[in-house]
């Protein structure tokens, strides 16, 4: 078992602590936070293979693990910015609850 | 003065700059988004002058420009822009007319409080047509397609407030979604098995020899040739958006969208984009006539579809009492002609027409929104009537447009393009069935445009808005003025005489002489005698006797009040989609739900639901005439549909565990199937 | 070395597991920046150190103030607290049903497959060559993340905002 | 220009820095313990008993334990029992002292309106401010032999106020001397005149010459004619307002 | 480097730290080497602490025309004043010995974690200054990045404390907090930038280098000498003014309003950890400040240079606290909407602006002769032109607030 072996189990299992936070909570905060568990996964990956993997030209990884927090600080503003607005629209931010699209 | 092809970017670029302020101004801004809509396309007719002259120079080759747009593995996604006469003409049409068209909306839509908003998505829809044009590669192609796709649905449900407006608008963009799939695979395919999405590519593009040669090469198990297959993927496409016979239905109705929209998009550009997809594709689709073994062509479908398609446009538009419904399907039935025309193997004659019936549809539907104007936003012909003394400008340009449409001999432009298509289909050696459905069309064409004169414009006005009808400012009737010139001038391009616009699309050498021109003396003798067979009838029936008030019976009507009504209710195409695409809809449901309902209430629920829709396909299929059974069919379809909509939870838990599952089945799939 | 990763995945892990299943909002959000910074650590740990910054930067200092704003300003009523339903509670079973399977799955592929033995060092990187990548090959990339992080910045804005009406003495 | 007036701000207080240290007259804080302050004439703190003599200031209160105060008090921080007995007061005359006296410092809020209110000049407010104290409710609760303190030491923390009082004093003594002396003399003269009254109602009055018109009104409403005299019924007219 | 590098003075430190680790066996020698690094800048800069604190209330006071604090002498002597200089000695041994209250429904961990947090990062901060000329504890190649992550996470700290007090106050005060940092890390990053962009480096040590030169002798080359760097280094005071929570940007522990805001249920030790932590935090910054601004350890001219290099940060970094003191004794609390406006409109359309002029003195660096004065002249006129345009739309805003009292 090499470190890159190590690595991604690492990362799997961070997704898949993300993936079930996102399916079992019913708190729509934590469901985008288990995403982001996800999106910080698949970054740990990038770095994993960037120092571990075959090579490829400099930075790359580290590039691809910037543009994807960029994203996320962006999807996380969104995100948050849509709950506040369920908050206020039905009072609570059980995803269950929010299964219309209409006013 | 030219416009190499590396700064053919432009042409499009300007109107979408365009969009962008008019996107970004206020809704005081009003002058600021129609000057700077006005000003991008009158630039980028200048440029496409330039372009056109440039690509006159050298008829025959392709300019092409090619570019690297993000890497994909080892190799580039390539796109391009190309330069020939086809594109080049194409560009001066569009920018020509769509010029003249925002002119009049400047003040057409004068009262509308979304002024700008409106300019802003003419631009954009603008400047997505000239993308299209210009695209040297299919994925830009259909980039550009989509985004005319987005605009014309943005367009026609420009008024949104009404709801039949919003819902013809969602029924255009899903229709020609439909035919957009087929693009989507026909697209696909193609780069699955040449590797390449772009035209020309200096002998590696999908229209060149070596890439056609390894198409026709191929065939299915079914004997059709790969060619052939994309070839027919393509033409979905293309029928969808030039609404082609089963696709056709939401052209009529995309005419609630303002008139300029409708000039803009539904007689000049859009549905002329099916048709110049085809011309585009014509190598490709062409490979296969070769292969005398071939079950099918692709291009004797083409054929058909577009012989059909004007024939029942034809007859559609002669029960039809909306004036813009009338040049609706009256467009449907023009755009039939020009798939015939590319089915029948002159893709230039369909191009021939393509330009001369952008111009003198452009002055229809701009005539006609002169009228609907004028009689404060009436539109039923019925309730018109006696705007000749009143507005006459508008009556003289309209009746240039109706005689050019119908193909009034000679001096006319539409006498000349159709002249062409019924000579190509005449030559056409696989069936003589089309040129019999184009004569039909003739005498119908006549017909129907001289209902729609004679109802519009003469008799006595019937309605108070006709009464107080008046003759427009400057502004609209300018543009309809200079559409009328070209209405007229532009056949003489392509006179069998001396066919320039032919040669140099096709880039052959130009062979000129008068004794052309009655090469095929009978049949040019014959369509002038139906095109006058079709004045007369109309004449006799509708303007003989001109109808007194609103609610007098049509004459049609009176002889045969069964073939009215079916005209009249569109030979009930609407109803029938609504049934089957209905069925589709709640299988595909139905499909979904099975796969929900077995993560979670396990196999028994599914069983249970299976049973109830078994029953519902075993009491389809009990039923033994289709007519008597649409309604309980659909009723049930309905029921089963509604029962399995609710798969459908809106429950996002739902939806990302559905992903979840999906992923592990398809790595499971890929793991025991060992596959690559 | 395996050792101090061994260290960070415990710490990584052991507080994202905590966070997902903590009742109290609050302490998710704390434990979850806690991961978050055990990112950091392992992106250290390989040597990419100016992304372990910018993450610490991002995840510990921006997005982890936006999530607590969010959780406080969407506050529960306390009674909203009910005690856990069936549905809710056959929803994290099958939820984590998923995730175990998920990550039996993604285990098993990593562990049947081979890697070439990498380089002892991290590849050199230094903050001026990643600018530099950043500017010449990923320059358009750049631009586009721009443009997409002042929309969503804006967006967000006006999706949280009320319009709330101006009284005269709140004037400045 | 923004940031002019940050810029004057800063040069006022670097001018403050620098005078501070060669500029005595500009601190405005002095090193306390070792350089008491002057308190201004009206400053107060708590109140206190006066007593005539230093000697004996239990003997010597002002107080009658009329309880004005205790009633007026706001926060209710005065306790008053009257005596059983009684003694002569300043004048011989016998009166009522109080036994007990006491004051909650930790409820009074030095308001002065018992002082306000006595009619006897007994109460006054005092200038102490060292008075910290180790247990929180013994300590704060001061009884009578705390509270008195001399009429010298009135006149030291208030000269001018005190001055005054002492004044009236005196004159309030010398008319009720005369008045005594009048009283006797008409007692043997005729019954009295119908002004009369009102003079004798207002000369035992101890008020300044300025304080008489606004209390004329007062005299209206509750009019008592033929009372005066004895030093008692001066509290009347306090009572019923 | 010049001579003066190799002065007994300049290397005196660091020999003192290699003498110690000689002792010490081989193993151990790469620890202790680092270990005195740290106990070392501990040591300083707690010391430091103290004096800054006695320094800010002598000032305060002599500012106010007041004498300050100036009686706590030496224990067991008595009458041996020392100026009062034994204060903060005094104020440990009171916060240590004083009650630790927690308030009965507190979240205790997170009670306890926030001062504990709040001082470890704020000490983490000082890993990346460059003190002298070798003395850098740690060398980063993304240094100031690395400033900034570590101070991000103080705000974590404050929302841990509002937040585990159970206090509305603590909490409402610790939100106003938050979004004030949050506004101001924006402009003072910003106002950073410019220097990465002419150094061309993240590293603090790199960018003292770059400035350490003179013109004819005695003009150094600082950046705050040049019209972008004076502009950078307004906005990065005024933003580290708000960062620290100085006034007048001291909304988060407005005494008057918020009664200590986030600090409310706090007491004792925890209390001064808090103290402590934002004064390191003021330190830190005013030394991030020092090495980018003001030339970092680099003597003013060079006929100076013999003094050494960390006396020479030391001095700047005391100038920088005694500015802070001052403007804390001249200005006025602003108001929380003045405070974000002040942010957003002003500061950060400024910095952002700063950047550009920054990337265009780099694109002029080799205008030469006359043009040389067109560089200087066209950057000072893209940087004051919008001050002046902006400040007085700012300003226009301050006018008098009129109140409409509850009718």
């Amino acid at each position: 078992m090499t470190p890159l072996h190590l690595c991604l189990l690492i990362s799997t299992g961070l997704f898949c602590i993300g993936l079930a936070g996102a399916l079992a909570r019913s708190n729509t905060i934590l469901v985008l936070l288990g995403i982001e568990l996800m999106l910080n996964a698949a970054n740990l990956n990038f770095i994993a293979f960037w120092r571990f993997g075959p090579p490829s030209p400099p930075a790359n990884g580290m590039i691809f693990v910037l543009f994807s927090i960029a994203v996320a600080a962006a999807e996380a503003a969104v995100g948050l910015a849509l709950i506040i607005a369920v908050y206020r629209h039905q009072n609570n931010i059980r995803l269950q609850d929010a299964t219309r699209l209409k006013g | 003065m030219t416009l190499p092809v590396q700064y053919l970017w432009l042409i499009p670029a300007l109107p979408l700059l365009a969009a962008g302020i008019g996107a970004l101004t206020p809704r005081n801004g009003r002058n600021l988004a129609a000057g700077s809509a006005i000003l991008a396309m009158a630039v980028a007719f200048v440029l496409s002058c330039f372009a056109l002259n440039g690509a006159l120079q050298a008829p025959a080759t392709h300019a092409v420009y090619n570019f690297a747009w993000f890497d994909l593995g080892h190799d580039a996604l390539r796109l391009g822009l190309l330069l020939d006469p086809l594109t080049a003409f194409m560009c001066v049409m569009v920018t020509f007319v769509g010029l003249l068209i925002f002119i009049f909306s400047l003040d057409y839509m004068k009262e509308d409080p979304n002024y700008s908003r409106f300019f802003c998505f003419m631009s954009l829809f603008a400047a997505a047509m000239l993308g299209l044009l210009v695209a040297n590669s299919l994925l830009l192609l259909f980039i550009c397609w989509e985004l005319v796709g987005l605009a014309s649905y943005l367009l026609i449900g420009f008024w949104f407030h009404k709801p039949s407006a919003a819902a013809a608008a969602k029924k255009a963009f899903i229709t020609t979604r439909i035919g957009d799939l087929g693009l989507l695979l026909g697209m696909l395919w193609l780069y699955d098995s040449s590797g390449s999405l772009l035209f020309y590519d200096g002998g590696h593009g999908v229209l060149e020899a070596a890439n056609l040669a390894s198409l026709t090469g191929q065939t299915l198990s079914c004997g059709l040739a790969v060619s052939t297959a994309i070839g027919l993927l393509i033409f979905c496409g293309a029928a969808g958006k030039s609404g082609q016979f089963p696709l056709h239905v939401w052209l009529p109705d995309a005419m609630e969208g303002p008139t300029p929209v409708s000039a803009l998009i539904h007689a000049a550009t859009m549905v002329a984009a099916g048709v110049f997809l085809v011309a585009r594709a014509y190598p490709l689709m062409s490979a296969d006539t070769l292969i005398a073994t071939a079950p099918v062509h692709a291009l004797t479908v083409v054929a058909f579809i577009g012989a059909l398609t004007a024939l029942l446009g034809a007859l559609i538009a002669c029960g039809q009492t909306d004036i813009k419904r009338v040049l609706a399907f009256s467009t449907v039935s023009q755009l039939g002609y020009m798939m015939l025309a590319l089915g029948v193997g002159s893709w230039t004659a369909a191009i021939f027409h393509l330009l001369t019936h952008a111009f003198f549809k452009a002055l229809l539907f701009l005539g006609a929104g002169s009228v609907i104007h004028a009689a404060h936003h009436e539109q039923d012909i019925r309730s018109l009537g006696g705007l000749r003394p009143r507005m006459k400008i508008t009556f003289a340009t309209f009746a240039i447009g109706m005689m050019a449409l119908s193909g009034v001999p000679f001096l006319f432009s539409g006498f000349w393009s159709k002249e062409a298509i019924l000579h190509a289909a005449h030559e056409w050696n696989v069936s003589p069935l089309p040129l019999y459905a184009g004569l039909t069309a003739v005498v119908l064409t006549a017909f129907y445009m001289t209902r729609l004169v004679a109802e519009t414009f003469f008799g006595q006005a019937r309605s108070p808005a006709a009464e107080h009808a008046h003759e427009n400012h400057a502004v609209m009737t300018g543009p309809l003025v200079l559409l009328a010139v070209g209405a007229v001038l532009l056949g003489f391009l392509g006179t069998p005489a001396c066919p320039w616009l032919q040669a140099r699309l096709s880039g052959t050498e130009l062979h000129s002489s008068m004794s052309q021109l009655f090469a095929s003396g009978g049949l040019l003798l014959l369509s002038i005698g139906l095109v006058g067979a079709g004045l007369v009838t109309g004449w006799w029936l509708y303007g003989r006797k001109l109808r007194q008030t609103a609610e007098h019976r049509d004459p049609l009507a009176v002889a045969s009040p069964a073939v009215m009504a079916a005209l009249a209710s569109r030979l009930g195409f609407d109803e029938l989609y609504a049934a089957t695409v209905g069925r589709l809809n709640s299988l595909t449901a139905a499909l979904a739900n099975g796969l929900d309902r077995w993560v979670i209430g396990g196999l028994v629920n599914f069983l249970g639901q299976f049973g109830v829709f078994s029953g519902t396909l075993s009491r389809e299929t009990a039923e033994s005439t289709l007519n008597h059974g649409f309604d309980q069919v659909s009723a049930s379809i309905r029921g089963s549909g509604q029962r399995y909509s609710r798969a459908q939870t809106g429950e996002a838990h739902g939806y990302l565990r559905v992903i979840a599952m999906a992923f592990i089945v398809l790595v499971l799939l890929l793991v025991l199937g060992g596959s690559r | 070395m395996t050792t101090a990763l061994i260290l960070i995945a415990i710490l990584l892990l052991g507080s994202a597991a905590a966070a997902m299943l903590r009742r109290n909002l609050i302490h998710s959000a704390l434990l979850l920046i806690a991961s978050w910074a055990g990112v950091a650590a392992f992106y250290l740990w390989a040597g990419a150190e100016f992304v372990a910054f910018a993450q610490v930067l991002i995840y510990v200092g921006a997005i982890s103030m936006v999530v607590l704003f969010a959780v406080l300003l969407t506050r529960q009523n306390p009674v909203a607290e009910l005690p856990a339903e069936p549905a809710s509670r056959m929803r994290a079973l099958t939820g984590i049903t998923v995730a175990v399977c998920t990550a039996a799955i993604l285990s098993a592929a990593i562990l049947s497959s081979k890697f070439t033995p990498a380089a002892d060092t991290a590849p050199q990187t230094s903050v001026k060559q990643i600018g530099l990548e950043l500017m010449h090959r990923h320059g358009t990339a750049l631009l586009i993340v721009g443009v997409i992080l002042t929309v969503a910045l804006l967006g967000a804005t006006i999706l949280a905002a009320t319009d709330a009406k101006e009284k005269p003495e709140d004037r400045p | 220009m923004l940031g002019s007036g940050i810029i004057k701000g800063l040069a006022v207080t670097a001018k403050n820095f620098v005078g501070s240290y060669y500029d005595p007259a500009r601190m405005t804080t002095v090193e306390y313990p070792e350089q008491p302050t002057v308190l201004p004439e009206n400053y107060r703190n708590f109140p206190f008993l006066v007593s005539e003599n230093a000697t004996d200031p239990m003997g010597t209160l002002r107080c009658v334990a009329c309880q004005i105060c205790e009633k007026e008090c706001p926060p209710q921080c005065i306790i008053i029992e009257k005596s059983k007995d009684k003694k002569p007061d300043a004048n011989g005359k016998m009166q009522l002292y109080p036994a007990v006296f006491g004051i909650d410092t930790s409820v009074c809020m030095s308001c002065q309106i018992c002082v306000e209110v006595c009619p006897f000049d007994a109460i006054k407010m005092d200038k102490v401010f060292e008075i910290a104290a180790t247990d929180r409710f013994l300590d704060l609760y001061l009884n009578r032999e705390q509270l008195a303190k001399p009429n010298t030491y009135y006149h030291q923390i208030h000269p001018e106020e005190a001055a005054e009082v002492d004044g009236r004093l005196t004159a309030d003594r010398k008319a009720a001397e005369e008045k005594a002396k009048a009283t006797a003399a008409a007692k043997a003269a005729a019954p009295v005149a119908a002004p009369k009254p009102a003079d004798s109602a207002v000369a035992p009055k101890p008020a300044s010459p300025a304080v008489k018109p606004q209390d004329e009104p007062r005299r209206l409403v509750s009019p008592k004619p033929g009372e005066g005299g004895s030093p008692l019924g001066e509290g009347g007219p306090a009572k019923s307002s | 480097m010049s001579p003066a590098s190799d002065s007994y003075l300049e290397r005196a430190p660091l020999e003192l730290r290699d003498w110690l680790v000689q002792f010490l066996p081989e193993p151990l020698q790469w620890l202790a080497h680092h270990l005195i690094t740290v106990v070392a800048v501990l040591a300083v800069f707690g010391t430091f602490f103290a004096f800054t604190t006695i320094a800010e209330r002598k000032l305060l006071a002599r500012l106010q025309n007041r004498l300050g604090p100036n009686r706590s002498g030496l224990p067991w002597i008595k009458g041996l004043k020392l100026w009062g200089l034994t204060q903060p000695f005094a104020d440990a041994v009171k916060t240590l010995t004083k009650e630790d209250i927690v308030p009965a429904t507190a979240d205790k961990w997170l009670h306890f974690l926030a001062p504990v947090i709040v001082v470890a990062f704020s000490l983490m901060t000082f890993a990346v200054l460059p003190f002298g000329r070798n003395m850098i504890p740690v060398e980063l190649n993304a240094a100031l990045l690395y400033f900034f992550a570590a101070g991000a996470a103080t705000e974590l700290a404050i929302f841990m404390a509002g937040w585990s007090s159970r206090n509305k106050y603590s909490l409402l005060a610790a939100m106003r907090a938050l979004a004030q940092l949050i506004s101001y890390e924006l402009p003072l990053i910003l106002s950073v930038v410019p220097i990465v962009l002419v150094a061309g480096t993240l590293s603090t040590k790199a960018i003292v280098l770059t400035q350490g030169y003179w013109t004819s002798g005695f003009l150094p080359h600082w950046f705050v000498f040049t019209p972008w760097g004076l502009a950078g280094f307004l906005i990065f005071i005024v933003a580290a003014l708000a960062e620290s929570n100085r006034s007048p940007f001291d909304l988060p522990e407005a005494e008057s309003e918020l009664i200590a805001g986030h600090l409310t249920e706090y007491s004792g030790f925890k209390y001064a950890l808090f103290f402590m932590a934002e004064y390191f935090g003021l330190t830190a910054l005013s030394a991030l400040g020092v090495t980018l601004f003001l030339g970092g350890w680099q003597a003013p001219c060079v006929f100076l240079e013999f003094i050494p290099s960390y006396l020479w940060f030391m001095l700047k970094l005391i100038g920088m606290i005694v500015f802070f003191i001052w403007v804390r004794g001249t200005l006025l609390r602003l108001r929380i909407d003045q405070l974000t406006r002040l942010a957003w409109k002003f500061l950060v359309p400024l910095a952002l602006l700063n950047v550009g002029n920054a990337a265009f003195w780099v694109l002029s660096a080799h205008w030469a002769g006359p043009l040389q004065l067109v560089r200087w002249a066209v950057s000072f006129a893209v940087i004051v032109i919008p001050f002046v345009i902006m400040g007085r739309s700012l300003t226009a805003g301050f006018a008098p607030r009129t109140y409409r009292y509850a009718s």
